[in-house]
């Protein structure tokens, strides 16, 4: 581990909730850790668990997930849908060896701009102390 | 009466307590009322029925546990059957008294003479024997001739032998004293959890 | 070859402060596919955007990354812009380097980095977008409303004074609704008939109005501004065309039977029309009474009808009607006595239900307005009226409140007391809720001026005593049981879904809750809609309401018909899901997870039209790109436009580079 | 239907004739049903409040003594009958308080048997439509008024009887043997029997208002199946007479000795004599003895 590693993060963020809590972050001016990527969706039932493993490969250290409040989707069910898949999802994981430490789920509406920077300041500090992930990473190296 | 609630006390407790006794959660309870209108004891009551659930609402437990209210329920369940809340108030009831009983709190009526008459009974028969148990109800609450006028109506009638009839006794006899032994044990363990 | 251009704003000093925005701009040259790239101090201004303009016609652009502020402030912008240059907008996106970057990270090695990463990431993802067209789906320029009462009315009329043509579809021989059977009305006591019969000839005579009444939906197909609804008209027995509504067959008809509308209190014949003000004024016999239908015999109707309007061979007949968009206005109905055994259980005939009682106070009413206790006609001196009875009641019956009982108990205390000044009566209660313009002054007005006595404890039970109801209750406001001896009492039970309404919503494809009453979309922003684009809601449908609710909600819901109806097409974003029907393997997944139940499948016939397989196919007008359905396909076979797999992956690939 | 007869402690001393017409109408009827040889007291409804361990240990007891005998529970006494459904509920579900009964009876004891009460036994297993082929002495125009009681309805989930409200059961049982059956709204109100011994007050207010509601409504007798509330109205009647200086003269039958006589079963038999408000006069006034 070099001295100043940064984890990287990839965020996936559903359009109408957690993407506005992220701007409502920015306007307020919350800071936080500057280690996440960004990637909207229309909502989180969008997400496929492939692409947690994909993020994986190509070197995240850990992935966020981050939708409406159950209930409040936009699109009705589309995050109960999403929740039950990334139970599934966990345990899939799990058995994959990949660890689920490293797989966040979270709901943040668009309100919470504050809760969204604690969020990701949060899981930054937690995977900080988890160190690189680069099992999953080299294992799909020696594959390619 | 002034209630007074401090951050030392904490409501939920004795709610929690009572859930553990009783299954029930008091906190349900809206305070409609409806248990009070239907119950056919609340005239003989201090605290009617929907007051006791409010005061274990508040965590009041001694003014519940000294109530006569606990001693008048005859458990006809007349209110857990109507309330709209799904509260067993007549489950509450039942599991103040309890309560009562193990803190050795003096009851406020004849009833609990009764049950120790025939608890004894019990013990000495493993049925029930009206005649005895009369008697010794009679004797322990001091009330000799009560309904002692009745005796003579009803063995004319023959709706009470005068002989005992003996069933499993020794079984029984055994079974009380393992719950007995079992409940010292209990109240020993929690005394040593403290 | 993709030929990207990357626009990097400073936005002032907001994203320059943290951001070194010509390294951005610098460095991005180098992402492969970038042919172009600048920074400037305000990229949404009017030169900011021509340089976007511009740039796109000199290098001839495939593609745009704007990296400024968050696409939720300005995509719009930038993309009419991209259109005005040419350029389809889908093919812009935007980094977002000033709510995810500069405003929230303090140092510019930071902010520098991430905004880079944040460009790569959308430069791949655009190098790999489509071009997408915005959907255009023609309407139906006319509207259906379901269920004419005071709501459904008041839709229907508001929809037709915007020009759109309306079919009012009604269950009963008459419109009118519950409305139709009150006296007098909460909170100025006005007289319900009085304000309701106006607007009931009002919508009849409408040129662009169509009441079909005593009829029911029986299917319905298609999507927002293209419906087709299948109409049951029920066997009347009577020519609704020939009758001129004269009267003389119900005047003659031998058969006598409780009236519904008058809630059992008086009686109606075979053939009848429910109310004197009844429209259509036209009588339908009741074919399970009728002499002539259940046993050959009588006929009388037909022998004295002047006009020969009567066909004792009538049967139900289907119509189909073609409509862009439909309100559902069902209303509701109340609990019977017969609900609840520890009131009687329906036993006593001096119980009655609040609805009951409207009609005992009703001038119109079958006792003309005479106050009289049913079981005798003796006046009631004393009355006890008892609420939340069925509402309130988890254990039991309704977990939710009826909202609008504690009101018009007020108010029949107030009716009650005008009618019989010396009487006594009593409420039960346990809370008061008044919470609309002038409703807490209208309750203490019963209390204060009227004369109700109003006893804060449920009601335990209800029994005959002698010529005496007793109602036994407890006021908790000082712990005793309060036992009354009274006259009349009055349940104010509790209003419920009506009866058929889940077979409804599933003919109609929207959602209901655990007690029967349909679900609006989002209970504040978007409370007239459904999750099922063209079809709203309004009235006691939704849950109890009073009419001033309802009829706020008849015109709100009629206002989102207008909207929809107002254009000749229906335009919007291309976002939607695409099946792929080489790939498809009809698993129907897909079709489970929609929310929206956008997806059916679809036959694949070869030449000679046999039937070769199954795919599935989006309906474009349904679909509100969600999403859902994308990660659920096994063979990878349905897309979300805009949000492909390829594209995602291209951003989340993007990272392996930073 | 193979049932193990409880008949509970009253039967055996305050409710002689209540056992004495069950044994009789089971003979006559030709049931299979008999008398649980190990039963022991349920403890009613006094043990429950002292300890409830032991009081659930008691009926699992004569749960016990069903088993042993492999056959199904019937009941008289409504409070048995409580009691043992609630021990087969302790039984049914894993819980500290089922561990401790288990203990305190020292034996393992499952709870799979049926139990039910004689009257739901007649009404829907043996049925309505072969009682009233039975019928040869019709208890015509005899206005009875069925009391039900507190604790055969009440709480409903447990006893499954009849609607906690206005129970049918009885009044069918009756209506099926001729008799005129008064609709009264005090079927299921408490008579106040168990503090009959301690409050004895107490209960006579309630039963009078019990009484007083049943002759209003134009009963001439009640029928009963709780031995604690045909105590309760029967031997008391007499003093709640004098009390509120009315004349009730209400005869209190079971619902067993009101069957036994339509069914022409001998009145000796029936043990009518035992009761303390005569019947005899009204019965013979009707012509149904
Ligand atoms: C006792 C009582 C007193 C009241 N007093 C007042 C008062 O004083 N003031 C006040 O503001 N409110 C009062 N209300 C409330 C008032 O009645 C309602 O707010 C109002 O009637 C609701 O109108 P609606 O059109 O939504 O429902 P409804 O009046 O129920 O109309 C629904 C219509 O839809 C029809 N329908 C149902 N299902 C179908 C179907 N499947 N297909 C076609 N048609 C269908 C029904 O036949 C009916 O005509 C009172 C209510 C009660 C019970
Ligand atoms: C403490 C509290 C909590 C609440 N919580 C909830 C809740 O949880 N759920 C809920 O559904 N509701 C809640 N509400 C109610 C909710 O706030 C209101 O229903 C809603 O905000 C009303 O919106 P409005 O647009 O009608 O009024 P407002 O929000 O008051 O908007 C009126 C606008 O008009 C402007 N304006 C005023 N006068 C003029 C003028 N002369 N010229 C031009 N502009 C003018 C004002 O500046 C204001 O912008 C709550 C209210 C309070 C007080
Ligand atoms: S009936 Fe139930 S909800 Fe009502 S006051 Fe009694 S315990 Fe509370
Ligand atoms: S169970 Fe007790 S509290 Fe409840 S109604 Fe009966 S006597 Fe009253
Ligand atoms: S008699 Fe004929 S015309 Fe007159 S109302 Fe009846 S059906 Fe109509
Ligand atoms: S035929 Fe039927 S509807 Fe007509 S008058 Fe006779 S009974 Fe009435
Ligand atoms: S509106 Fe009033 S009476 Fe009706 S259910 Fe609600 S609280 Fe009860
Ligand atoms: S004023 Fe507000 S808090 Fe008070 S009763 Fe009305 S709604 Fe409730
Ligand atoms: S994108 Fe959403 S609405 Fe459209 S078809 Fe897929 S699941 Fe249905
Ligand atoms: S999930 Fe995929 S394969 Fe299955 S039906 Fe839908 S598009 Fe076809």
């Amino acid at each position: 581990m070099s001295e100043n590693w940064e984890p990287k993060i990839i965020t996936f963020v559903c359009n109408w909730c957690t993407y506005a809590g992220a701007d409502l972050a920015g306007t307020s001016r919350f800071k936080y850790a500057s280690n996440i990527r960004i990637i909207k969706t229309p909502c989180s039932g969008r997400i496929d668990p492939m692409f947690i493993v994909s993020a994986f490969e190509k070197g995240a250290d850990a992935v966020l997930i981050s939708g409406c409040h159950p209930g409040d989707c936009h699109y009705n069910e589309g995050n109960y849908n999403a929740r039950r898949k990334f139970t599934m999802m966990k345990r899939l994981l799990d058995t994959l060896g990949v660890d689920t430490r490293r797989v966040v789920f979270a709901w943040c509406s668009a309100s919470e701009g504050i809760k969204f920077s604690r969020l990701v300041n949060e899981v930054t500090e937690s995977i900080k102390k988890l160190g690189p992930y680069t099992d999953y990473h080299s294992l799909n190296q020696e594959e390619r | 009466m002034l209630i007074k609630i401090g951050r030392e006390v904490n409501l939920l407790a004795f709610s929690k307590k009572l859930e553990k006794e009783t299954g029930t959660d008091v906190r349900k309870c809206y305070q409609c009322g409806k248990c009070t209108a239907g119950c056919p004891m609340n005239f003989e009551m201090d605290v009617s029925p929907s007051q006791v659930i409010r005061f274990c609402q508040l965590g009041m437990e001694e003014k519940v546990l000294n109530s006569r209210t606990i001693w008048y329920c005859i458990f006809c369940d007349t209110c857990s059957t109507r309330c709209p809340q799904g509260v067993d108030i007549k489950g509450v009831m039942d599991g103040l008294r309890r309560m009562a009983v193990a803190r050795n709190i003096k009851p406020k009526s004849n009833v609990r003479f009764l049950e120790k008459a025939f608890q004894s009974i019990i013990y000495l028969f493993g049925r029930v024997y009206e005649p005895g148990m009369v008697g010794m109800y009679n004797l322990r609450s001091g009330n000799f001739l009560h309904d002692v006028g009745y005796f003579p109506l009803m063995l004319r009638k023959r709706k009470i032998s005068l002989k005992p009839h003996f069933k499993r006794t020794r079984e029984v006899r055994q079974v009380m004293k393992r719950a007995q032994k079992m409940k010292l044990r209990k109240a020993k363990e929690l005394e040593e959890a403290k | 070859m993709a030929r990207i251009g990357v626009f990097v704003c400073w936005c002032g000093s907001n994203i320059a402060e943290t951001v070194e925005v010509s390294k951005v701009a610098e460095v991005s040259k180098s992402i492969p596919g970038v042919v172009y790239s600048v920074d400037y101090k305000y990229m949404c201004s009017d030169p900011g955007q021509e340089l976007v303009k511009n740039a796109i016609k000199e290098y001839k652009l495939t593609g745009v990354v704007v990296a400024s502020c968050s696409p939720r402030m300005h995509e719009k912008t930038f993309r009419k812009a991209a259109l005005e240059a040419g350029l389809n907008p889908y093919m812009l996106e935007m980094a977002n380097i000033r709510e995810q970057c500069s405003w929230v990270h303090n140092n510019m090695d930071e902010g520098t980095q991430k905004s880079i990463d944040l460009v790569r990431m959308m430069v791949e993802k655009v190098k790999r977008n489509k071009p997408l067209d915005d959907i255009s789906i023609p309407v139906t320029k006319k509207a259906m409303v379901i269920g004419g009462g005071v709501t459904g009315i008041q839709a229907a009329l508001d929809i037709a004074s915007g020009g759109i043509p309306v079919v009012l579809v009604e269950k009963e021989s008459s419109i009118g609704g519950k409305m139709s059977a009150l006296d007098e009305t909460f909170p100025t006591l006005d007289c319900s008939q009085c304000i309701l019969t106006p607007k009931m000839v009002e919508v009849a005579q409408h040129p662009l109005v169509q009441i079909i009444s005593y009829a029911e939906i029986e299917k319905l197909e298609g999507f927002v501004g293209n419906f087709k609804a299948t109409i049951r008209k029920k066997a009347r027995y009577v020519d609704v065309d020939a009758c001129t509504g004269c009267g003389t067959c119900w005047q003659k008809c031998p058969v006598k039977v409780d009236s519904e509308f008058e809630q059992g209190l008086g009686k109606r014949k075979a053939i009848f029309i429910p109310f004197p003000q009844a429209i259509p004024s036209r009588p339908r016999i009741d074919a399970e009474n009728c002499l002539k239908l259940t046993k050959d015999r009588c006929g009388i109707c037909e022998k004295v009808c002047p006009t020969k309007a009567i066909h004792y061979d009538d049967k139900d007949e289907f119509m189909e009607v073609e409509v862009g968009a439909i309100v559902v206005a069902t209303g509701y109905k109340i609990m019977p006595v017969s609900a609840f055994p520890e009131y009687g259980g329906g036993q006593y005939p001096d119980v009655v239900t609040s609805l009951q009682f409207e009609r005992m106070v009703c001038a119109s009413g079958p006792t003309l307005g005479d106050l009289k206790r049913p079981s005798d006609g003796k006046l009631p001196e004393t009355v006890v009226f008892v609420k939340c009875v069925g509402s309130r009641d988890p254990e039991h019956y309704h977990s939710y409140c009826s909202k609008i009982c504690c009101m018009y108990v007020a108010k029949q205390t107030m009716l009650y007391r005008h009618k019989v000044h010396h009487g006594n009566c009593y409420v039960f209660y346990i809370d008061v809720r008044s919470n609309g313009k002038n409703y807490e002054e209208f309750v203490r007005r019963a209390q204060e001026q009227e004369g109700a006595q109003y006893i804060r404890g449920r009601v335990s039970s209800i029994y005959k005593d002698g010529d005496d109801m007793v109602v036994e209750g407890a006021d908790t406001l000082t712990n005793s049981q309060i036992k009354v001896k009274c006259d009349l009492v009055v349940l104010a039970t509790a209003m419920e879904a009506p009866d058929g309404i889940k077979q409804l919503a599933q003919k109609l494809g929207i959602g209901y809750d655990q007690h029967g009453f349909l679900t609006e979309a989002h209970p504040k922003l978007r409370p007239v809609e459904t999750a099922t684009a063209g079809i709203f809601l309004a009235g006691c449908a939704l849950s109890p309401r009073d009419i001033p609710d309802s009829v706020s909600e008849g015109s709100a819901a009629a206002a989102k018909v207008l909207g929809l109806l107002s254009k000749d097409t229906l335009d919007k974003e291309g976002v939607v899901a695409i099946v792929n029907e080489l790939t498809c393997v009809g698993c129907q997944n897909c079709i489970r997870v929609c929310p929206y139940n956008a997806i059916e499948l679809k036959d694949i016939c070869n030449r000679q039209g046999e039937l070769q397989r199954q795919v599935a196919h989006v309906n474009p007008g349904l679909c509100t790109g969600c999403g859902t359905c994308t990660p659920s396909c096994p063979s990878r076979s349905i897309e979300l436009q805009g949000f492909r797999d390829t594209e995602l992956y291209a951003e989340i690939n993007a990272l392996a580079e930073l | 239907m193979k049932y193990g007869y409880y008949p509970g402690c009253s039967a055996k001393s305050t409710a002689p004739e209540l056992d004495a017409t069950t044994l009789a109408l089971i003979d006559f009827l030709h049931l299979d049903i008999k008398e649980l040889k190990d039963w022991v007291c349920c403890g009613a409804s006094s043990m429950h409040s002292v300890d409830k361990v032991l009081h659930t240990a008691l009926s699992v007891m004569t749960l016990d003594a069903a088993n042993a005998e492999e056959r199904d529970i019937m009941v008289q006494c409504p409070a048995c009958l409580a009691h043992v459904l609630e021990a087969k509920e302790v039984l049914s579900k894993d819980s500290e308080l089922k561990s401790d009964v288990l203990e305190a009876v020292g034996k393992q004891v499952d709870a799979n048997m049926k139990i039910r009460h004689f009257s739901s036994i007649l009404h829907d297993e043996y049925g309505l439509d072969k009682i009233r082929e039975k019928v040869t002495n019709p208890l015509q125009s005899l206005s009875i008024a069925s009391y039900y009681g507190c604790l055969i309805v009440r709480p409903p989930e447990r006893m499954q009887y009849d609607d906690p409200e206005n129970p049918m059961v009885m009044d069918q049982l009756m209506s099926t043997c001729g008799a005129e059956i008064v609709q009264w709204p005090f079927k299921t109100k408490c008579c106040g029997a168990g503090t009959a011994i301690s409050d004895t007050d107490v209960s006579l207010d309630l039963t009078y208002e019990i009484l007083r509601m049943a002759k209003n409504n134009g009963a001439e007798c009640i029928c009963v199946l709780c031995p604690l509330c045909q105590n309760n109205l029967d031997l008391r009647q007499k003093k709640i007479e004098q009390r509120y200086g009315e004349k009730l003269n209400l005869p209190v039958l079971y619902y067993t000795q009101l069957l036994g006589l339509a069914f022409g079963l001998d009145p000796i038999m029936l043990q009518l004599n035992r009761l303390f408000v005569d019947p005899f006069p009204l019965l013979k006034r009707k012509g149904i003895l």
